[in-house]
């Protein structure tokens, strides 16, 4: 059963409807993700699930507690900010301790319980400094640990790593993912770096001008994509969209890809008016060349196309070409010496197409 | 299930609500007590005034008293009110504001964009200006507009009020632009704008928020000033501040309090319509970086 | 085009209405009046704006101004030279000599007097009076029982301004009134210092703290005016205050004798304390010299000197003008200064700045002004009044 | 990629600044220099000037004979001046704390989503637009207990009510630092309320999750990071209290008695009034002590953090 | 020759040097990325370039020309700020011509030349608009516009995408590329991430406290780091630093890795005493699953160890594991299904090892 329920939330700011209905929901320690485009309501949803906005209509359900009329600090909702909001007026303890001193608990106790988070998370030679006084990841950790100490029953966490340089930001990740394991906490993240996700989720939800566009397990996420907003929004490279056309009759009946050059099987419990024209999308990693490509794959396909621009980026390179006028990106070994304007054949690995229909932009199948 | 002493009942928070119009309100009406005293007495007759309550509302309004003051009441061997004197101000304030708002830019701009071994030294000297006391200064300034050849007249005022708001002016304008991003100066200057240039294409332009709060700082203080007035300016072409003295505080004779309380309603007009046009810039200017002060 | 700038503090109606007829005068003679008002605080903020104007090496053609301060600014050396006009029109016969201490500095003229004042009278309410059943009164005692009588009918009994100078005012009347002349000179022109703190000094200070009690509540910091208006309308008995407050009475169309009666301060009959306004001529340069002397030849012209005194209060300066046009307090006041004069029961004001220089008046106002608002007792008022002289010389 | 080229024969040329360059260097100095110039002249030439003459024996005009440290005995020895002093102690304290805290108090007020927000704002805020040369009679009336507030609930029957503050030497200077506190309260709530409007939202927020209620989070949350808004309004306001004398001298004249004499009026009247030129000098330098006191220290720090 | 020289270049401010020394040349169309820590110098290098700061000893010449004392305005360099640093009271037309106006290029000149920079970065639609009222991708582009119209002999870039999300950042990189494949510019760029300098530089730079690290390709700095910093710095995760041990006598000396279960070569032309202590450095993609290893690697070593973490990205999952008290990540195919606590066999390619001091922190041979 589900420990947050998010039901038929809508939030008008204004004229405008921020939130459009959202539905979620989230079983007692499972961490869920919120991504999508900036201005779509991540924040906005976050903060009504606090109680820092007023909910236009719906219900926010906490353990089977509507909480919606509920203070903030009612609702036992611990939340880190994206700019961390650390008091800059109280040292690092005094922070982390605030919150149980607004909630009467005495001093003793208080020390106790600051010096353990403090230790978890290694800030213990910290507490007596100002926010002002701490790096970027110090910082982070210390909102961190304001918001653990309190034991709540649910962490919201605002984009709490976008401050951070790329290298403090894979410690802070690996650091919040062994928090979530070892506490069991239930957690709502909001993110708009896709492997963050990915790495963190136990269920990712997609948002897109304040409606769902996919809920899932950051696998379904990323392999099968509800939309063609979700398949682009989520991966970088983005997803290839290759442009097919359903033919062979009833006898073979499949999607032609350029020119009929690559087959991909129709998705399954479709029926798709031959003729039609759909987009079958193929992550780069599955654009690849021949030592690469996943030997379990049951369907793979050659083609050989003219590079068009090559990105090594040391771990793998890039290659962008161009196919009987479909441009795609595919990954190959680092290794491999390709240069721009020469032919290279990309092996596809067609187990992993997914195919959606440009006109509903859902996925088919 | 949330008890009701949980929540945070829409009644509660309207009670809260009336409670802060409520104070705000009564306190408005406390601040705008003298202002109302001033307006009523103004359209009352002088009997009504000697016999009556302050707080009364006039029982018959009357302008006579606003265009006697504007217009006919006596001031000196001269009948003709004290609208000379308002333009005189106008001639003194407008030069002043502009000259010590145009430095003030220009040295805040050169103390942040510029700096050079020293600047916070002279940065603090000239803030340092701003704390002395005029009463001090009267004598030896008189000495040098005289050597300067512009004693007694509105050049030597406008040069007064300059010399002793550059340090105010300074302090908003350094501020303002301290928070103002370096790049866009090192911008200009690789797109090949000069000094001059970055000032009044770059800064000048976005510099709203501050020339309003320096504007509305320098233009009451200059207004309202007195002291500066009385000593160095002289019969009909004094300021406003020293005509209305010489209207209120008058020796002898029936005061004719009315007249008095429009004149200075007069005086004020200026600085009230700045306040209430500008008030939402002012701090919205304060904000940008003056508060700091 | 000649002009002359004047620097003065009469900006109410009248004063200015009588200024206006040397304003004209001048002007027939082809002088143009450039007029510089400075009201306020019996010319506080004048003298400031005069010592700009002096620094900055541009002083006015004229000033408005009383007592030492003249001699100050005399000495300063920056004063001009009156000797040919005073010559023409013999100044030196017809302007009084306790005026001509003022007039002159170093044996040569340096401003034109225009009026006398003199402070020590006392106006009361007739109607008050006769409802009280007295004769004005002519001693301490005397008046002390005509303000009880003031007193029970309801009546503010003294009407008073709480200003320095106000205060003063009323200080130096008793003091002329408890010590006589003789007293008074040895007290406030000598600054004899067993005077200033002796038994006469201290019935001076008690009969203040007696003169409080018939004042009412609001007087601090009142206007002069304002406690004249109070006894031309009945709600107080008696003012003292200086032949000024007359024009009051008059602007009210009060008549003298009838509505209001003019007396010397009980126990003064005799003697006079006056003070002088003069227009000061400044050191200007040659071209305006011309019109300056012109000027200060109109300030004694008698026919300006009777307009302007009728309308002021005061008398004028020169003694030789007929009284015919002034009334009963006017042709009192020619007459009992004429006889002052003779008596040598003339003497300069203290409070008008006639008896010593500023720093000192000032320094006495202080005490004067806290005992009566009861910040000093008697006993550290004679004892500060001497102590705050001394450290003012 | 790289070509094989031979060497250069020619050393880079090496140009020396041109002309234009040093005149653009020197450019903000110059445009600097006037203000900085009268700066010199006429603040801190003038405070020496001040100091030179009150070591002189000045009365009605400046003569510049030495007199030593007469006028500082002559100073220190006038009970008017420790009135003076006592007074701006009992002014200076009650009038700053008094403006910061209705100045405080108003902008919190003003800072809950206040609809009339435009209207109420001027209103607060005029009083710093006027002169007391303009509403020092409205005030003088007001505090009057024959005319004002005293008579005002005398006729609406509440014929024990007083107010003679005004009149009475004990209380009159707490009449002016209700006209003052009325004057610049205004001006101090618009510092708060920028300050206010400057804090980072996510903070209010943090602070209401932890649990904390709205006097909570104002009295350990917002109040402390208007720190350096306090710090603004406490230098702005302690000028304008060592500097008040249109204050005073429109509401009181110093009196009753000298009552509400301050250093600024005592300074005033002896250097113009009682020509004593010397002696109002001194105190000038005693009051330029009082401000460099507070002033430096402030100045120092502020410029010293940041850069 | 070299196009851009910076020699014996040193900056003090105030008493800190911040720039120790540096030498740096790039060729005519060379594109010169500087990377490095914060605070190590970067904007303070590209800034004494644009000479926007005095240098306080060294030279910067510019096509042979010593330009130290010249104003930057006579410089012909054109920058692009990290912040971009439009100026916001001016509308885009009027921020990308600036710079001509200044020169005292008349009004229609101006015009053509915006119109035809505007085309090519996709804003001639925005032309009226100010900057506040523009996306930050646009505003970027907007920013190289400006840079664009005057066709300078250099350009600076410091930090342009670092304010815009992943998707864009991928996109306005890509145009970068274009920008100086097709005009042939002169290009110093700084950045901090890794995926910028591989992909964009033709050079990079490697800076740490104001002295450069290295200088190379991108595939030189990724492949052969000169020191543990760069090692560490280039790379996301990390590089893999394994502690052996020179073993083996004169007849098989190699390090011993795991205790000498895995044996690494000895670097060429390098001399270690035997029972040295070294660091064997290895990327997280040589040390993979059978099927991911390249097959043309020469030396490939199998272990088991045990899973302690596992990170899936969506297009790899990165996993790491502890052997014999030494932590490690591997990236191994996201279709494998991997869990902590189960052993897996990884394939390490030692062709790719490369080995470090940990005394002198420099790289071996
Ligand atoms: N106070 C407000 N008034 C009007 N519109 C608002 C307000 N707050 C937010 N919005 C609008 O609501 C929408 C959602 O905003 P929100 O902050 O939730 O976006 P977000 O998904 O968190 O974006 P980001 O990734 O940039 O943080 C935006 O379009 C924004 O413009
Ligand atoms: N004006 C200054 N005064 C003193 N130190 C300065 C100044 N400007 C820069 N520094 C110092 O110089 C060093 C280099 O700064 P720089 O801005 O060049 O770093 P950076 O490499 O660009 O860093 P980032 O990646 O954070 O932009 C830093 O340690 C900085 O503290
Ligand atoms: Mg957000
Ligand atoms: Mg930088």
């Amino acid at each position: 059963m589900s420990f947050l329920k998010i039901d038929k939330l809508t939030k008008k700011i204004g004229n405008t409807e921020v939130l459009k209905g959202i539905d979620i929901e989230l079983e007692k320690g499972g961490f869920l993700v919120l991504v999508g485009p900036s201005g779509c309501g991540k924040s906005t949803l976050l903060n009504t699930i606090a109680g820092l906005l007023p909910i236009t209509s719906g219900d926010v359900i906490i353990d089977n507690q509507v909480v919606n009329d509920l203070h903030p600090s009612k609702r036992d909702i611990a939340m880190v900010f994206q700019s961390y909001a650390l008091y800059p007026n109280m040292t690092v303890e005094e922070n982390i301790a605030f919150a149980l001193e607004m909630r009467g608990v005495s001093k003793e106790e208080r020390k106790t319980a600051v010096a353990q988070v403090a230790k978890t998370l290694q800030i213990d030679h910290l507490l007596d400094r100002r926010p002002s006084q701490l790096s970027g990841g110090q910082r982070q950790r210390v909102a961190m640990g304001r918001a653990l100490v309190r034991q709540p029953r649910v962490f919201l966490f605002d984009e709490p790593l976008s401050n951070l340089d790329a290298k403090l930001r894979v410690e802070v990740r690996a650091e919040i993912k062994a928090l979530h394991q070892n506490t069991g906490a239930t957690i709502v993240y909001v993110t708009h770096d896709q492997i963050e996700a990915m790495t963190l989720a136990t269920k990712i939800v997609v948002l897109k001008a304040g409606t769902v566009q996919q809920v899932g397990t950051p696998s379904e996420i990323y392999n099968r994509p509800a939309n063609l907003f979700v398949a682009d929004f989520m991966g970088s490279p983005a997803m290839n969209m290759l442009e097919g056309k359903v033919v062979g009759g009833s006898e073979n009946p499949h999607i032609a890809l350029f020119n009929d050059s690559v087959q991909v099987a129709l998705p399954e419990a479709a029926s798709l008016a031959e003729g039609k024209t759909v987009l079958v999308g193929l992550r780069p990693e599955a654009v690849t060349d021949a030592s690469l490509i996943d030997p379990h794959a049951g369907k793979v396909a050659e083609v050989k196309a003219k590079i068009t621009m090559v990105e090594p980026t040391g771990s793998d390179t890039f290659v962008a070409a161009d196919l009987a006028g479909q441009a795609f990106t595919g990954r190959v070994r680092a290794e491999l010496p390709v240069r721009v304007g020469e032919e290279f054949a990309f092996n596809l690995n067609l187990d992993k197409a997914v195919v959606f229909d440009p006109e509903t932009t859902q996925r088919i199948g | 299930m949330s008890t009701a002493s949980d929540t945070v009942s829409a009644g509660q928070a309207k009670g809260a609500r009336y409670v802060i119009y409520g104070a705000l309100i009564v306190l408005a009406l406390i601040y705008l007590l003298p202002l109302y005293v001033m307006l009523t007495t103004s359209l009352k007759s002088l009997g009504e005034i000697r016999g009556g309550d302050m707080l009364a509302l006039p029982t018959a309004p009357s302008i006579d008293a606003w265009a006697k003051a504007w217009g006919t009441a006596c001031i000196g061997v001269t009948c003709e009110g004290i609208k000379g004197y308002f333009w005189n101000s106008i001639k003194m304030v407008v030069p002043a504001v502009l000259i010590s708002t145009v430095l003030g830019a220009l040295n805040g701009y050169i103390l942040t964009k510029w700096r050079f071994p020293g600047h916070k030294l002279i940065f603090g000297m000239m803030l340092f200006a701003c704390f002395i006391p005029f009463q001090a200064v009267l004598i030896p300034m008189a000495r040098m507009l005289g050597i300067m050849g512009i004693a007694n007249t509105t050049t030597g005022l406008v040069f007064v009020h300059v010399c002793y708001g550059l340090g105010f002016t300074t302090l908003f304008f350094r501020n303002y632009y301290e928070a103002f991003p370096d790049e866009l100066i090192k911008a200009a200057m690789m797109d090949g704008a000069g000094f001059f240039r970055i000032f009044w294409r770059i800064l000048l332009p976005t510099s709203g928020p501050i020339i309003v709060v320096t504007v509305i700082y320098q233009f009451t203080n200059i207004w309202n000033d007195f002291l500066f007035g009385v000593s160095f300016s002289s019969g009909e072409a004094s300021p406003m501040t020293v005509a209305l003295n010489n209207l209120v505080s008058s020796s002898t004779g029936v005061k004719e309090y009315n007249v008095d309380m429009a004149a200075a309603v007069f005086a004020a007009l200026p600085t009230l319509f700045v306040y209430v046009v500008a008030g939402r810039y002012f701090v919205r200017g304060l904000m940008a970086g003056a508060v700091k002060g | 085009e000649e002009q002359v700038e004047v620097l003065h503090w009469w900006t109410s109606g009248g004063e200015a209405a009588a200024l206006n007829v040397l304003k004209d005068n001048l002007k027939k003679e082809g002088v143009d009046w450039k007029d510089m008002p400075v009201a306020g605080g019996s010319g506080v903020q004048a003298m400031t704006a005069l010592r700009a104007r002096v620094t900055s090496g541009d002083p006015p053609t004229a000033v408005q101004m009383l007592g030492y301060d003249i001699k100050d600014w005399a000495e300063m050396g920056v004063v001009g030279n009156l000797d040919d006009v005073a010559k023409e029109g013999n100044w030196d016969k017809v302007i009084p000599a306790a005026l001509q201490e003022f007039s002159k500095y170093d044996g040569h003229w340096i401003a034109a007097p225009v009026n006398v004042h003199s402070t020590n009278w006392l106006w009361i309410n007739k109607a008050a009076l006769d409802k009280a059943g007295m004769e004005p009164p002519k001693s301490m005692d005397e008046l002390f029982t005509m303000l009880d009588k003031f007193k029970e009918q309801g009546i503010t009994p003294l009407a008073h301004g709480g200003q320095p100078w106000e205060d003063t005012t009323l200080w130096e009347a008793v003091v002329l009134s408890e010590g006589g002349m003789d007293f008074y000179k040895k007290a406030i022109i000598d600054l004899d210092t067993d005077a200033l703190s002796g038994d006469t000094m201290r019935k001076v200070f008690d009969d203040m703290t007696k003169l409080r009690g018939y004042f009412d509540d609001n007087f601090s910091g009142r206007d002069w005016n304002l406690a004249s208006a109070m006894v031309i309308e009945g709600k107080a008995g008696a003012q003292e205050m200086g032949d000024w407050a007359k024009g009051e009475f008059l602007r009210a169309d009060k008549v003298p004798g009838k509505d209001f009666v003019c007396i010397r301060f009980p126990g003064t009959q005799g003697s006079v304390l006056f003070n002088s306004d003069q227009f000061v001529m400044f050191d200007v340069g040659d071209d305006q010299h011309d019109a300056q002397m012109k000027m200060a030849k109109a300030v004694e012209d008698p026919g300006f000197q009777v307009a302007f005194n009728t309308v002021k209060g005061s008398v004028p300066a020169r003694t030789d003008v007929s009284d015919e046009k002034f009334d009963d307090c006017g042709k009192k006041g020619m007459k009992d200064l004429a006889e002052a004069a003779e008596s040598g029961k003339l003497a300069g004001s203290l409070a008008h700045g006639h008896a010593q220089p500023s720093s000192v008046k000032e320094a006495i106002f202080d005490v004067v002004t806290q005992h009566l608002n009861g910040q000093l007792t008697t006993d550290e008022a004679l004892k500060r009044l001497p102590e705050a002289v001394a450290a003012a010389q | 990629m790289t070509n094989i080229e031979p060497a250069p024969l020619v050393e880079p040329e090496r140009p020396g600044p041109a002309f234009a360059d040093r005149v653009r260097t020197l450019l903000p100095k110059m445009v600097l220099a006037p203000s900085f110039a009268i700066t010199l002249i006429f603040v801190y030439g003038f405070i020496l000037w001040t100091v030179y003459l009150s070591f002189t024996t000045s009365r009605i005009l400046p003569v510049y004979k030495w007199g030593g440290f007469d006028a500082y005995f002559r100073l220190w020895s006038q009970p008017n001046w420790y009135v003076a002093m006592e007074n701006l102690a009992i002014f200076g304290i009650l009038y700053i704390g008094f403006c910061i805290a209705i100045g405080l108090f108003l902008a919190i007020l003003m800072d809950q989503r206040i609809r009339a927000e435009g209207v109420l704002r001027p209103i607060f805020l005029y009083p710093m637009a006027l002169s007391f040369v303009v509403t020092g009679t409205a005030w003088k009336w007001f505090l009057n207990p024959g005319l004002g507030l005293e008579n005002t609930v005398h006729h609406w029957g509440f014929t024990n009510f007083k107010f003679d503050w005004l009149v009475n030497p004990d209380m009159a200077i707490y009449t002016v630092v209700i006209a003052g506190v009325w004057q610049a309260s205004g001006f101090v709530m618009a510092m708060f309320l920028a300050g206010l409007r400057g804090i980072d939202g996510e903070i209010i927020k943090a602070a209401q999750i932890d649990g904390a209620t709205t006097v909570a989070t104002y009295r350990r949350i917002i109040i402390p990071l208007l720190r350096p808004v306090f710090l603004s309004a406490f230098i702005v306001l302690a000028h304008m209290a060592i500097k008040s004398y249109d204050l005073v001298i429109a509401l009181t004249g110093g009196g009753p008695g000298n009552a509400t004499e301050l250093p600024s009026t005592f300074m005033y009247s002896y250097t113009f009034t009682r020509s004593q030129m010397a002696v109002g000098s001194a105190s000038a330098v005693m009051m330029l002590m009082g401000i460099t006191a507070i002033i430096v220290p402030y100045l120092y720090s502020e410029l010293r953090e940041k850069r």
